[in-house]
């Protein structure tokens, strides 16, 4: 298992590696924003409040309270169908590494939250559109399985396209391995949260997603099984603007809450001092 | 347009050809038509043998989607006994998916089907297979039932994939096909899964999570359909013949995988031209494979599942490229 | 308990109590029918298929295959609220016996039925119109408690207007009773399967009716929760006929089999042979 | 119109006089009201004890439907904590119904309430408190929760009924109420229900399966309305206040009849006339309600829930009239 320095390292890598340009325009308000309050603000439009898309290693800092233990962290994909398209596989992983700065869709690992010992898995959206392949599946099942091991609760950020086209049907099963995973959690009674965020459909969604005791989803998040544009190919209509954002998911009771990025840590520990037994609000179990 | 009925037509010319001059040689006996009729079946033989010896992945797709394809009602009216049970007890009888408790050969089964038409009508009702959140959740229901009351469960996958519609994402339609794949990893009882026709997506996955998997040699089990792929990878919907080929969709390229464990071959030309052949091959191989199942001890079962999926999909270290997993 | 003898003397007495006439005209197609041939095809238009309602000890009759061994049959209700509308409770209760030759709205027991041993309770809308109170719970409770101990199977055909008025809230808490009752027979994994018959409402299909492992209605049988009076009332507006009819219900994922009452036995047979383990079709267990 | 709205007048009357020579008395140091004043409250707490202290059936039915009476909502806001969880994972989010998780004095409980509204924006949103199919799937979800977790379930009871409407036959309001009923009277963990208002029927015993049934002194619990009552055993919708009377639906006549464990007083003139003791009142209630429960061994607990509903209801025998049972 790498030191947190050695896992502080390679979040550095990826926060230094961001797409350059001090000023970003919000697409809520249209504001232009400058970068670094944006960041210090933890990705969210000051103005409107639209939640940016958050890469997985600030999404881990901002949970975490101190130390975090990363595992698996030197996993990196393998080619099961030696695949081409345009590009090859290998290519287009070679690409998002350098473009993102991470190795794969999902951190993963074990930290404490509010006091609360927990296993976290953060994916990201900006490594591959957050799909699921053999790595992202191994390590949620890691997490699944050490976190019942530990006999510590269990957390999934998710930000995921879907299953990873490139690695076929190996990549559909991580739906059914990552779920076989999270049986182990569950027969152990510990909890498990999962935090939706901007956006989650496909083969995520329709798995270890939609299984979480408490499913919490970010302001505005766009989830579901089917993508926008093939809903709207196969009815040939245009569907409503919320459609599929986290306010209609609760409206159609898919959610448990939708809790806004800047009370996430505060509320995740409150419901899971709740579950947890023996446990004051924020007092470690 | 689907490429196998296309390639079909020569030979249903051929077939009318020889029926007529078999019809015309019994009105006149006298004259003798018995070379000409051997001559077209031999090219009625060897045209077969062209276009169906060697299916490439693109025309097992169309295979798989064949019109006449034998659907899972074919299967199940050749069990022994069979009761349909409906509805998820909460909102609708969704008609893409058949389950209920049946006999196969004897042995008590729990089956769970998509069901495609057999016609327009049959389509219409069954919105052509693509199953919504109740249909997954009657499937849940009766994945409970059967673990209740200990019965192996037999499934029969054809679907395009899940139904993609407004109302199936009001009503939770990721839910009910996770639901479904969790039930499915730890019920206590066989799962059994047969892939006859389409395998598309998770919409299919939702009832393919299995101790072992069947395909029938021409159906297909895919990530997503090769058209869709193509439009996402290539931004090119033509290029859905080569992606067909590189998504390894085949039950032979899944074998391969690992994935797949039994590949029940088909007549030549596919199930459509002898759906009774079809039918016993595949309850044939089901019966053998429950009763290897019934032979494990339960956690047995269950571990061998669990790291039967715990074991799909590779990956190396970074430093050391060590390659590890089974696949 | 008492004898075979003894139920069948009851049972007789019941069926010659029955309102007298000769003749029956049919309520779905109008056609005038003579009361003994209607019996003998087990209360079905021979016409147009129209199911009658059935009072229990015929339904038994059509189900069991030669003995049927009734238990609880000597209790009768008490009066727990002193209750007086029009007429005091027990005034009403006298009538109804008078009338339908039933002591109560329930007849529970033990029997076997294609060669299957199963318990069976049969509710009576003749009697104070199926109504659950103290007694139809308390018969019905024992028939789970007895055929969990028994390790058979039961079935219930339910016909009901609810819980029973006159008996309060002591009524209403049946619904619970019976439900407590029923988990022994789940704990013990043995089917129970209901078969809903016209009309079942309120306090009965709100417990154990639709708590059933596989669920039966007969053809158009009316089943909901409230009534339909009810419902026109606080919409305002008429609703459609099929509405709450088995095939209604059957549309909307809420029953399992709608059985013709010709083929009920055969089809009960045939579930629970496939239900229970080691039975071949229509063999004992 | 309610009866108890209506007999609050001459007090709110009243109230209003007391209030105006107060501040008369205020402005004027120098003039006496005192003597006034005293005998108009004298006159008030007399009218009060008349109005309130011996209220009748028919006037606690008006009691508890009062639109200033407390609603679920002011208990859990006396809550240390509480984080509200929506949705029955499958239709929709049902507002009649809150739930969620929260601590009772430093217990861990997980709350399941009807909530009616208290204005009439609120009632309509929160359909009057009547509960849909989704709803108590709502209320099911968070059961077995509860069991997952060791969470005591509380429950606060407050509803006419369940809804009558098409859309709640349609998705089987039947088949959701039966299944809270059955899993409450199963669910591993202590269960305890408060009637706060109305307790109307099946709809409210879907939350009211309980190892301790607590009721604040002016709710009702019910089979019936007792306008339904009347208009169904009566046929004249006249009879309501007889059948209030005969159907013992206060907490007294239901401790009597062994259904209701503890009544906990209202303010003089109703909850309304002081929420924040009323609410304080049955807190303490619950929480010595939950230290009790969680002294039992859980096979205990269940053991008592199992005979406390197996015993209500008695009987007599046909033959020697031998009485039965408990109530
Ligand atoms: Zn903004
Ligand atoms: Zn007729």
């Amino acid at each position: 298992m790498p030191s947190v320095a050695d896992w502080l390292r390679g979040r550095k890598r990826q926060i230094e590696r961001r797409e350059p340009g001090l000023w970003v325009k919000c697409p809520g308000c249209s504001e232009t924003l400058y970068r670094k309050d944006l960041e210090l603000n933890l990705l969210v439009c000051g103005r409107c409040g639209h939640h940016f898309r958050m890469p997985a290693a600030d999404r881990i800092v901002s949970l975490i309270d101190g130390e975090f233990h990363e595992i698996a962290a030197d996993l990196e994909p393998r080619d099961p169908l030696q695949w081409t398209d345009v590009k090859t596989y290998p290519q287009k992983l070679a690409a998002d590494r350098e473009k993102s700065g991470a190795v794969e869709a999902v951190i993963a690992g074990f930290g404490s939250m509010g006091g609360i010992e927990i296993g976290l898995a953060v994916m990201d959206f900006f490594f591959r559109g957050g799909t699921m392949g053999a790595v992202v599946g191994e390590k949620i099942a890691l997490l699944f399985e050490e976190s019942a091991r530990r006999r510590v609760p269990a957390i999934v950020c998710t930000a995921s396209g879907g299953a990873r086209m490139e690695e076929g049907l190996v990549a559909l099963m991580q739906m059914a391995k990552t779920s076989a995973a999270l049986t182990r959690l569950q027969d152990a009674r510990l909890p498990y949260i999962c935090v939706l965020t901007d956006p989650t459909t496909g083969g995520v969604s329709a798995s270890f997603a939609f299984d979480a005791d408490v499913i919490v989803a970010e302001p505005k998040a766009v989830v579901g099984f089917a993508g926008r544009r093939v809903i709207e190919q196969t009815i040939r209509q245009r569907l409503p603007d919320d459609f599929q954002t986290a306010e209609f998911l609760i409206e159609h009771g898919h959610v448990d809450l939708i809790v806004d990025r800047h009370q996430l840590k505060a509320q995740l520990v409150q419901v899971l001092s709740m579950l947890l037994p023996g446990t004051g609000a924020g007092v470690p179990a | 347009m689907n490429v196998i009925v296309e390639r079909e037509k020569g030979l249903l010319e051929l077939e009318q050809r020889i029926g007529d001059l078999k019809a015309l040689s019994e009105q006149h006996p006298e004259a003798s038509f018995a070379a000409e009729i051997r001559a077209l079946e031999e090219k009625y033989a060897s045209l077969q043998r062209e276009i169906f010896g060697n299916l490439t992945a693109w025309q097992k797709v169309h295979m798989a989607r064949h019109p006449m394809r034998p659907r899972a009602t074919a299967f199940i009216a050749a069990l022994d006994e069979f009761v349909e049970l409906h509805g998820d007890r909460a909102f609708r009888d969704d008609p893409a998916v058949i389950g209920g408790i049946g006999r196969l050969e004897g042995r008590r089964i729990l089956v769970l089907a998509q069901q495609k038409g057999r016609d327009t009508k049959e389509n219409v009702r069954r919105n052509f297979g693509m199953v919504h959140p109740e249909g997954y959740r009657k499937g849940l229901r009766l994945m409970r039932l059967a673990e209740k009351f200990s019965l192996p469960i037999v499934t029969y996958i054809d679907t395009s994939g899940a139904d993609p519609g407004i109302g199936a994402e009001e009503r939770g339609q990721s839910e009910a096909i996770a639901q479904c794949i969790l039930q499915l990893t730890r019920v206590r009882v066989p799962v059994l899964a047969a892939v006859i026709g389409e395998g598309g997506s998770g919409g299919a996955l939702a009832f393919g999570v299995a101790d072992r998997i069947i395909m029938l040699e021409h159906s297909i089990f895919s990530i997503a359909s090769p058209e869709g792929c193509a439009a996402i990878l290539w931004k090119d919907a033509g290029k859905a013949e080569e992606a067909a080929t590189r998504l390894k969709l085949t039950g032979s390229d899944l074998k391969g995988l690992g994935i797949v464990d039994h590949i029940v071959a088909e007549p030549l030309g596919g199930a459509h031209r002898d759906v009774d052949a079809t039918v016993t091959s595949l309850l044939r191989e089901q019966a053998s494979s429950l009763d290897a199942l019934a032979m494990l001890p339960l956690e047995r079962l269950l571990q061998e599942r669990y790291a039967k999926y715990r074991r799909i999909g590779s990956w190396q270290s970074q430093s050391d490229r060590m390659v590890r997993g089974a696949t």
